[in-house]
């Protein structure tokens, strides 16, 4: 934990006597052909919940409490999943194009590795994030529990619309339906202008291919849309005149409004933030300087502004942004924050570059109401205490 | 610039892999089932997570599959299962062949996926218990909240 | 490995049929608190000499020809220890502050998480990289072992100037005398200008706290500096009028020059790009089209431009380079090749935004002769012979 | 805007990690000893790895510590050791303290550092055997290769 775990240091007299340590004496560990974070550090993981649901069911959320920077590690990048995780060979894998195609076209991995690559960095955020804020009450809920399917990576892969262009689109196709080779072979249409724009079918994470609880041996990514058309494990891609109608877009990731009706295909993920540090579970020690940091992301393009509030958005002031600052890719923004020790209550608000601002509980609430359960992006608020606990409430 | 690297091959080397079924009913397979056959079916392969009836899962992230219908109503807590929620009967087809039962994916016949779907349907009020459910009057089984959606107004062009 | 590796998938005929596998069937693995990549990569690992040198003494080297981007992931970062790994609690870690400076100070980590944080991407390259391109004749090694002691990361800490001007400086100050905690006590003497100019103490690396392999718990990042100053397992900081003269910054890391002098204190890592893929050990199967991919990074700026040779170096042309291009980072550039099936030489040039234009192996020699061992960034030549295999030479 | 958040440290307190040592011999404990005395030391601790007289290391990465003076002009293959290429005999005090023995780094008294670096320096033909070398006379030996460096050109300002 980065915060308010152990008094060591914080307080006012003088040091104590320099220690020498034991490991500044003797050899350390030899080397190892793949690094491991610090044994110390092993209560940095991903959350899911414990039996009894079917193993690898439902999600495991990263640690945004105690992350820094714009990049997740992959070890700690959200994962779900509707049967686990499946054991794929790459040799065996391959990816199909098919449908309104001139030349139904296979490939193997091989084959893609050839093709020209592009890197982008990118965030992914499931569709289902956030979605305890809809509940009528705050709970008492971390960063992790209620914002943590959100992860960013350094993408590299193949342009899909390369792979399309081989096969040949036939003039009526309009989307693209997307399948993976889990056993629960999940499965979303996407629109042919998003799949000829800048989706990519990612061989690569963060530098190293990608890794299985995010889709190896191919994932796709459409930077900016919602997780879970970026289909994972991609074995088929499918043109077709119309949508599939697939559970997963008619069931799920619609968006039931105050009437009868529920938004479809919902696509981006719209302009969003959440302060990360101070958070539930990093307790204030004492008054004093605090930096107030966290991540702010739109689906739609950069984030041009984050403010930040320590008042429940009665003043805000501009956060800095932290470059690179990407199109479709989260930026870490900083506030320094000095806290009287009184109550308190820590907002940010994110605008992109298309001008939208990420809206109010109330204003989100007037929109859609609170029974959409996916894509909730209204601004949260932690509330610190006079003891310097932190917790989720609505403000 | 880009290398050709795509292998050609043939429709009839794709079928193993084309499970998608269209709201048309594009790519349903021959095959035929009713809700009383579907029963057994359900009992055997689906009831254990599902609960009897469809109505109170046992597993968690199962959720219910009948019931719930009049539930999207204004200021209503609602309750979305395949009767209240779903447009397309087709999707059940689809879902079911490529993900049910959740051990043992793609292990259905058609005519075991035509039958408890026809199970589900018949349970939600849909469909009688002896209508036969088949390529042909999937797609045409009219669903109660068929036209509960609308496109969201924000997307990219 | 990516390229070459079995014949699937690119013959010539049509496919065989779509097989069900059993993963598509059958649910696959639950979560984990920490992800590892697929069992089916592990052979991209780090390489390192097998004994009997002590453990833990020398380096490891990132396997580069498997990975792409700008990012290394941090399991897979090179490193260079004196001692091997020390296993420091972070609770018992302290930074030291002392010196020519108005209040000696210690910092515990608890502490220094409290201080504003920045983030940055940059690469860190040890001086001794790419050493064995002094050997008079070419040696057949692979881009691990001639270039793997190349990492980047999206580094996160605390500006040195920020502690420097808590401690206040004393106007003879001139140089810092950084120290590590491992049992070697590594120890570099760097200018008090570079201290105050972009000095990062990091926290965090690729998001995660610092590997202990790349100096958990805290790292000194010189941006752009040769690796060995960018001391690990930073435990103290002794501000001085002149350096240290420490063994590293005169046995080792000294460059000879052709005369009897050496250059001592070479700070910056010079503008130097190398060809990822193809490259030893991933060989060409078929003529066609061949994507040439590579890095290039300058400690003094930004890359501006990286120009390919396929004819060893007689025409060039300009690769595209891939985006955010930053300062002190590396950048992955990218070309189409087509392979004709003839011997072709690969080679890279990179530009950096001083101006600065990676030299030819001859105006490397002209300069420095091949008695330097540190620093070596001449171009360097990848030739492929009518088998399509890859090999290292000079041309 | 920052906190201050460093606690003050008494000098004395700093003590146990100070090892740096300047060029000028800034930092250079109290004690003493000659080559005569770092011989047995020598072969006790050091030898195993850097070999007999220090000439031809067991340990590859441990180097040659003897040897090599005039191995540094052109054309020639350069044999870099303390004797042929370091330019302080201060760094010797520093490295060997903080450094070595590989195994139990930070071990050694003053007295032995003194003992032993003298003995490096005397099998380089550096002082004599019987030269005591303390906090006073170290900076003072003259390294053969004093004047072989020069600032590298490029740096930035
Ligand atoms: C071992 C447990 C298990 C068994 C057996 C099982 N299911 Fe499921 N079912 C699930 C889970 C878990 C989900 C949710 C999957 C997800 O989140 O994508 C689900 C989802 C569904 C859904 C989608 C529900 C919705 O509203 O989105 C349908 C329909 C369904 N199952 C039908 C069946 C049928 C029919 C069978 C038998 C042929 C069956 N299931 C057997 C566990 C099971
Ligand atoms: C177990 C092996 C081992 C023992 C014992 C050992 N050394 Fe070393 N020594 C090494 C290694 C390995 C290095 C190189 C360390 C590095 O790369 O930073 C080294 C480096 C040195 C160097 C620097 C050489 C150069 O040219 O840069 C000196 C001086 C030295 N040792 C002196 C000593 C002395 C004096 C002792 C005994 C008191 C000793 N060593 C004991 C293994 C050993
Ligand atoms: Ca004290
Ligand atoms: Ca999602
Ligand atoms: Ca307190
Ligand atoms: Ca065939
Ligand atoms: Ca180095
Ligand atoms: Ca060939
Ligand atoms: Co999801
Ligand atoms: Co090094």
């Amino acid at each position: 934990l980065v915060v308010g775990a152990t008094a060591a240091g914080l307080s006012c007299g003088s040091a104590e006597p320099l220690a020498v340590q034991p490991w500044m004496k003797v050899p350390g560990t030899g080397f190892a052909g793949y690094g491991q974070p610090s044994p110390f550090e092993s209560k940095v993981v991903k959350v899911f919940p414990p039996p009894p649901n079917p193993p690898g069911v439902g999600s495991s959320r990263t640690p945004l409490h105690m992350l820094e920077g714009m990049i997740t590690p992959s070890g700690l990048h959200f994962e779900r999943s509707h049967s686990g995780v499946p054991e794929i060979d790459p040799d065996q894998h391959r990816l199909v194009i098919h449908g309104l195609v001139k030349r139904p076209l296979v490939f193997t991995l091989e084959a893609l590795s050839r093709y020209p690559m592009q890197s982008r960095i990118a965030f992914i955020e499931c569709g289902g994030n956030s979605l305890a804020l809809n509940a009528p009450q705050a709970q008492p809920l971390n960063v992790a529990a209620i914002h943590g399917l959100l992860g960013c990576s350094e993408w590299t892969g193949v342009r899909l619309s390369t792979l399309l262009d081989e096969a040949g689109i036939e003039p009526e196709a309009r989307w693209v339906i997307a399948e993976g080779a889990d056993a629960a072979a999940m499965s979303r249409s996407i629109p042919l202008t998003k799949a000829m724009d800048d989706a990519l079918l990612c061989l690569y994470q963060n530098g190293e291919r990608v890794r299985p609880s995010n889709g190896y041996p191919l994932r796709l990514l459409l930077p900016g849309f919602e997780g879970n058309m970026n289909v994972k494990w991609l074995r088929r891609l499918k043109l077709t005149a119309g949508p599939a109608m697939t559970k997963d877009e008619t069931s799920k990731y619609t968006i039931l409004l105050k009437d009868e009706k529920a938004w479809q295909f919902v696509f981006p993920i719209e302009v969003k933030s959440v302060i990360t540090r101070p958070s539930p579970g990093l307790a204030l020690r004492d008054p004093g300087f605090y930096e107030i940091s966290g991540l702010a992301w739109s689906g739609n393009g950069s984030i041009r502004q984050v403010d930040v509030s320590a008042d429940g958005g009665r003043s805000w002031a501009p956060a800095a942004l932290q470059g690179p600052i990407l199109p479709k890719a989260p930026v870490r923004f900083r506030t320094a924050w000095q806290w009287n020790g009184g109550p308190a209550v820590l907002q940010s608000r994110a605008t992109d570059d298309t001008g939208m601002v990420q809206p109010t509980r109330a204003q989100f609430a007037a929109e859609r109401g609170f029974r959409g359960v996916y894509h909730y992006n209204a601004i949260a608020s932690w509330r610190i205490d006079e003891m310097g606990e932190v917790s989720n409430v609505y403000a | 610039q880009a290398p050709q690297l795509g292998q050609p091959i043939a429709p009839a080397d794709i079928t193993p892999w084309d499970i998608s079924i269209g709201p048309d009913g594009a790519g349903l397979p021959p095959g035929r089932g009713t809700a009383i056959e579907g029963e057994a079916i359900y009992v055997a392969k689906c009831q254990a997570c599902h609960g009897e009836k469809g109505e109170r899962p046992k597993v968690a992230l199962a959720g219910a599959l009948v019931g719930g219908i009049g539930t999207l109503a204004p200021d209503k807590t609602p309750i979305k299962t395949v009767g209240s929620f779903w447009p397309y009967a087709t999707t059940l087809f689809d879902y079911v062949r490529r993900a049910m039962p959740f051990q043992d994916t793609k292990s259905l016949t058609a005519d075991e996926v035509y039958a408890v779907s026809a199970y589900i349907l018949h349970l939600n009020g849909i469909i009688g218990p002896n209508d036969v459910i088949d390529a042909h009057s999937l797609p045409e089984v009219r669903m109660p909240n068929r036209d509960g959606f609308i496109p969201f107004p924000r997307n990219p062009k």
